[in-house]
């Protein structure tokens, strides 16, 4: 029975409820956590099997989530916050940046902040504005926080486990549109580094990288390439702070091109920094410049949009067509 | 020296898992609640001048003329609104969030604007747009996912919606501190809702209000609900309450009462244009709908609290008054029946004619002055577009 | 069902501009302020036990050894304040935030706290600390530049300065909520300025502990500047005032009374150890320094407003009582000053010593669990280094 | 009488003079800029020539600064606001990203929002926790918003009228540790396109970018290095958003190497982009991978390890020496 296939939201849920049932410290907190189950039912059902003391409906105030958050965090608890949307976590950045991030260093130590903060991201769902971003690098960007995003389903319980383990502050950034996808989750499984990328797709020509939401886009382009002939090698990086460059370098030392994918806006965006430590790294080994496919220096664009704002199959293989041409 | 609030008094387990489970019982019954503005109860009677003079004062010479403009104005929206729920059923809107129950609130406010006064709306204002002239299809094309703001700011004095909850109360009261620089006989008024009483911009709009003595008017529809939230996830004590704390007056009206919320808000711009500085008005009311079609009320309350506020139908209430003071005949409400349909016809024809915007309207707007960065990608986009017109003209 | 607020009666001209200039004629005088709990006078005199019946009997029994205890703790942590003033002055602190002129309202309230409950400071609480039993020379790590917190907030249960203005308020509630969940007989203290009240997570505090009932007490010491902003510019009414509109009490105290700092918030704890919920405490004082020593009051105070202040000194104060009630002979005097010069000396060798952090220090205690990035630039770091070394060697 | 001799802080305080004196809709708010003339004295003087209304104390709350300067803007006004210190416009930063860089878009044009946010930013000044930060990165990865920074006195008078002037909303970074440095400034002059950046010192082995209070260390640099023979040529980025590519690629292809600077932590940092796009620009021409000389990922430290955080001539030279050796 440790072996299911579930939706990746569904097997956050399980990993919460593991979660709670193991540890009475950990908790959840968040708009709308409670009855509702989240507005993506990501909570559904804990609090009615764990209570209102430890799945708790907030006011609605980021900054007082996670503000409280760390005061739980100093008394002993655990809290695992949900942020409704990505664009509504900007309320709380500065008590993520300025007092999350930096209390463990201030306290010289003495002080540890577990708490994790899932933040459902991305687009590709016809949202409304502010529901559809994807603002990794403002966070991996500080320091003090790790920052992290499953694609699929086992690594969804699995990273959430971690995470909620972790001393350390996790941003746990969720493929909103990648919610009801299927996958197995062996929930007696050994998880592996909750910090190391994953070859998805071994290859030969280029590689490709990507996480959350972008890593089946990523899959889907080197199936499409592969009939063309070209053998595109897939890395699911899961980790955006820190960032497992070995295992990228790795990759790119064998295929000698590099092509990175996000939603984000392709402007200081993690493929920055993939690409200029990767060349740093590998600069006699690359054949081509690292190429880059994400958002573009715009606002997440309307709905009807966002099918031309997002990187999709064609964009990618345009990449890799333009990286192989060098 | 000391100020006891009556709610704080009696003491309550310390644990947050120990407050009472919703759904609540009752969360409106007007027994348990403080007393509030009304000057036409829920049977449709008018409530004597004398218990509420000072806002009774600002209607006290509205002519039937007036009474039926209300009416109407409430059956439109509402009609406009049902409309735009059953187009998001239909697939032709992505989302919608339905004013249903808050048309006395929004009408009664609305009404009360003067159009050198300026609106900040949150995303649920579509009876104010309408008192704004604003053309209510204009407001569906953020919902139906062709823009995120479909109308000029300018052009009505009513700012887009605001989603960021909380975050357009400040704009509002930069703008009224710009009145008052100007010298402007005008007045702000910027909506939020009971959920957004939480936010820490809305507390910093307030301390800036004040210490400015901004023209600006708080108006906040308590529906009773953020979401799944009841309002005691937001506070113990009644939102209108919150205000005296920095300085200013708060007033809780009935929100259900188009006429109490006209008087009322009237009273309140009539401050702010005299240098009285803000006011916060609460207005008592219910979301009788879902928070938005993607949300499902069943999960957290109970029909029965919804029936209970049907009761108190703002519409059902002002049909009353009006037929029984003989304010309006027959004729007026088949008139206002067609004149509704006629409406309807025009928004279904309006949204499903409304084309997808140009796939160069990402880069558009980015800033008003040029970025260069914006230019090149704008470049990239246009000749990888071009690249897939070259393969199917091979 | 209206709440008018005194303050906000009069009406004045809408224009920023139009605001009184500062400085003020006498921004504290009591005649113009609302009343507050005091229990000694100015001069020195024990006000009626009738007048103040509520707060003052946590202070009934208090005995001529305490009251002794606590001018020794005003007197030591003033002593301690100016040294670390003057060794800023002679470069060995980067910085200072002196308390000089706050002493009753820190020793009042930090004696009113015990041993299990938890402190959440500013950056200015020395004499906090200094009765929490943090040893001061740790409080100047920060000042001198070598840590950004040199103590085990655990250890005292005194949490680390908090820089950011305001963000420790949530930090306290969120401990208080625990400590509710604990089902712990203890109760959190959250410190804040007069500044600090406008900003947005302070109202945010407000709201969560009395949606929690949370067990904490928000201490503001109203020392009516915020650098150089009187506090007309955060509120135009009294602080304590801000309670009511959360659904929880406010009073006001003279922050210059010692006494009846430890009486009201030995009363404010009290509440919410018995889960009656947070309690807001404005302690009227006055900052008779400088903010910091990189500041230059003289651009914005006139020197009167501090004059006007020295007669209400709280050390002054109680000094006069305890002589005139014979609580206190020359010895005891005497004995005081020669620890307090000890004190002095202790601070300014302790200070000299303290070496400068290692260079690695960089990298330290950023994760707790550790990270690949941070190894990696350790070791870059650790190699340029080396190659000076090496330099040096060859 | 139009050129003269001043301190960066002053050319500041005198381009906002002019502000004052010729558009009387430009207005003054913050913390402490009344009478104190903020803690820095950029706005000495401003309160009492032009008075409360123009020159406005703010309540202690950031969001509420930039949220309410947004609202003057709507109604006509072009506030200028200043942020205490870079640590403190994290409460801010939900009505900078959410509202002030957005709304232009929202409105389909419509609303333009002419508001300059200044921050003094950067180290080397002995301060505590929070206010020696370099924060360009988190504003510069967000559409919507420019992003500069001047070096000098005469590029702060005139970058400031230019900021001030620009119907965009505009990040003003201040590089507070040169704030007394003394430079010309002709008020006279005619400025040059507010986002070029300038050859500070022309040179042909390598091209060192640098922005606000780096461009002197870079400049520094280079003078040490041609003792040795090095030539160094040493460009002013003055912008981050947008970054003026085009002149650094021109550099580039003269020099073949390109070392980018700032005090900014590496990861993630305006450097990573540059990286990143210079070396897709200049591939054939790149002789060694690009270098990043910044501040690490960890907190800001306390002020007696600034020294060895900030980057410095001999971190620069040391990368310098790097890329040459390649
Ligand atoms: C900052 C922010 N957080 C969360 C949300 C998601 N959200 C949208 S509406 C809503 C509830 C708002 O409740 P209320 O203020 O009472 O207004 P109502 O919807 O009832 O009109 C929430 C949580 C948001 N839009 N913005
Ligand atoms: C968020 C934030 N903004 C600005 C500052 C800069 N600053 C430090 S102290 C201070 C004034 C604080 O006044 P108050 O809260 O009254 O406390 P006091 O210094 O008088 O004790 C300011 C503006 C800061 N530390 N944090
Ligand atoms: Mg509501
Ligand atoms: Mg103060």
């Amino acid at each position: 029975m440790a072996v299911e296939k579930m939706a990746l939201a569904k097997a956050i849920n399980e990993s919460l409820r593991t979660a709670l049932e193991t540890d009475p410290k950990v908790l959840i907190m968040g708009e709308d956590v409670g009855k509702l189950g989240g507005v993506f039912r990501v909570t559904d059902g804990l609090q009615k099997d764990f209570g209102e003391d430890r799945v708790i409906d907030t006011p609605l105030a980021e900054s007082g989530i996670v503000g409280t958050a760390i005061g739980l965090a100093l008394r002993g608890y655990r809290p695992v916050v949900e942020i409704q949307f990505d664009g509504f976590v900007f309320p709380a950045y500065d008590q993520i940046v300025t007092q999350l991030a930096k209390m463990h260093a201030r306290s010289l130590g003495k002080v540890k902040l577990p708490v994790v903060i899932r933040i459902p991201y991305g687009g590709g769902i016809g949202a409304v504005e502010h529901h559809s971003e994807s603002p990794e690098a403002l966070f991996a960007h500080v320091a003090g926080l790790k920052v992290i995003s499953p694609s699929n389903s086992s690594d969804a319980y699995w990273m959430m486990q971690q995470a909620i383990q972790s001393d350390d502050p996790v941003i746990f950034f969720e493929p909103k549109r990648r919610y009801w996808d299927k996958g197995e989750v062996d929930t007696e499984a050994i998880p592996g580094q909750l910090h190391k990328a994953r070859v998805v797709r071994p290859g030969s020509d280029l590689t490709l990288v990507a996480y959350g939401p972008m890593v089946k886009v990523c899959v889907e382009a080197a199936a499409a390439a592969q009939e063309e002939g070209k053998s595109l090698e897939v890395l699911d990086l899961r980790s955006m702070s820190p960032i497992d460059f070995d295992s990228v370098q790795t990759s790119v030392e064998k295929t000698g091109r590099l092509v990175v994918v996000h939603e984000a806006p392709v402007f200081l965006g993690t493929g920055a920094e993939i690409a200029a430590r990767i060349t740093e790294r590998c600069f006699y080994h690359l054949e081509a410049p690292v190429l880059r496919v994400g958002g573009y220096h715009a606002p997440y664009p309307p709905a009807r949009l966002e099918e031309e704002y997002l990187p999709g199959l064609d964009r990618v293989l345009d990449a890799v067509d333009r990286s192989l041409a060098y | 020296m000391t100020v006891e609030s009556t709610a704080a008094r009696k003491p309550r387990k310390r644990s947050t898992g120990a407050r009472k489970a919703s759904p609540k019982a009752s969360p409106g019954a007007p027994q348990s609640e403080p007393e509030l503005v009304q000057l036409l109860t829920p049977e449709g009677k008018r409530v004597g001048h004398a218990e509420n003079a000072v806002y009774d004062e600002y209607v006290a010479g509205i002519t039937p003329e007036e009474l039926r403009g209300l009416y109407r104005d409430m059956v439109l929206t509402r009609r406009f609104d049902a409309e735009a729920t059953s187009l998001q059923r239909q697939g032709e809107l992505g989302l919608w969030a339905s004013l249903l129950g808050q048309e006395a609130a929004q009408i009664g406010s609305g009404r009360a604007t003067r159009p050198d006064d300026y609106v900040f709306p949150t995303y649920r204002e579509h009876g104010v747009a309408w008192c704004r002239g604003v053309d209510p299809t204009n407001l569906l094309g953020m919902f139906r996912g062709v823009n995120h703001g479909g109308w000029d700011p300018n052009s009505n004095n009513f700012h887009l919606y605001t989603i960021v909850i909380g975050s357009q109360t400040l704009h509002a009261t930069g703008y009224a501190m710009g009145l008052a620089k100007d010298g402007a006989d005008a007045a702000v008024i910027a909506y939020f809702g009971d959920g957004a009483s939480s936010q820490g911009d809305v507390a910093e709009s307030f301390t800036f209000s004040a210490v400015y003595n901004a023209p600006v008017v708080f108006f906040c529809q308590n529906n009773q609900w953020a979401i799944s939230e009841p309002t005691e996830k937001q506070t113990r004590v009644p939102l209108y309450q919150r205000a005296q704390g920095y300085g200013f007056p708060g007033v809780r009206v009935d929100g259900n009462d188009v006429l109490a919320c006209l008087a009322v808000t009237r009273w309140a711009l009539e401050r702010a244009r005299r240098g009285e500085g803000p006011t916060l008005v609460e207005a008592f009311t219910y979301r009788m709908g879902a928070h938005t079609t993607s949300d499902d009320p069943t999960r957290y309350r109970l029909d029965d609290e919804r029936l209970a506020w049907e009761a108190k139908d703002p519409i059902l209430r002002l049909r009353t008054y009006l037929e029984s003071e003989n304010h309006a005949d027959e004729g007026f409400f088949a008139e206002l029946e067609a004149e509704s349909e006629a409406l309807g016809k025009r928004v279904r024809e309006r949204v499903r004619a409304m084309p997808d915007p140009d796939h160069f309207a990402i880069f558009e707007n980015v800033y008003a002055d040029g970025h260069a960065l914006v230019d090149e990608e704008r470049a990239q986009f246009a000749a990888y577009q071009a690249s897939f017109a070259d393969g199917e003209g091979a």
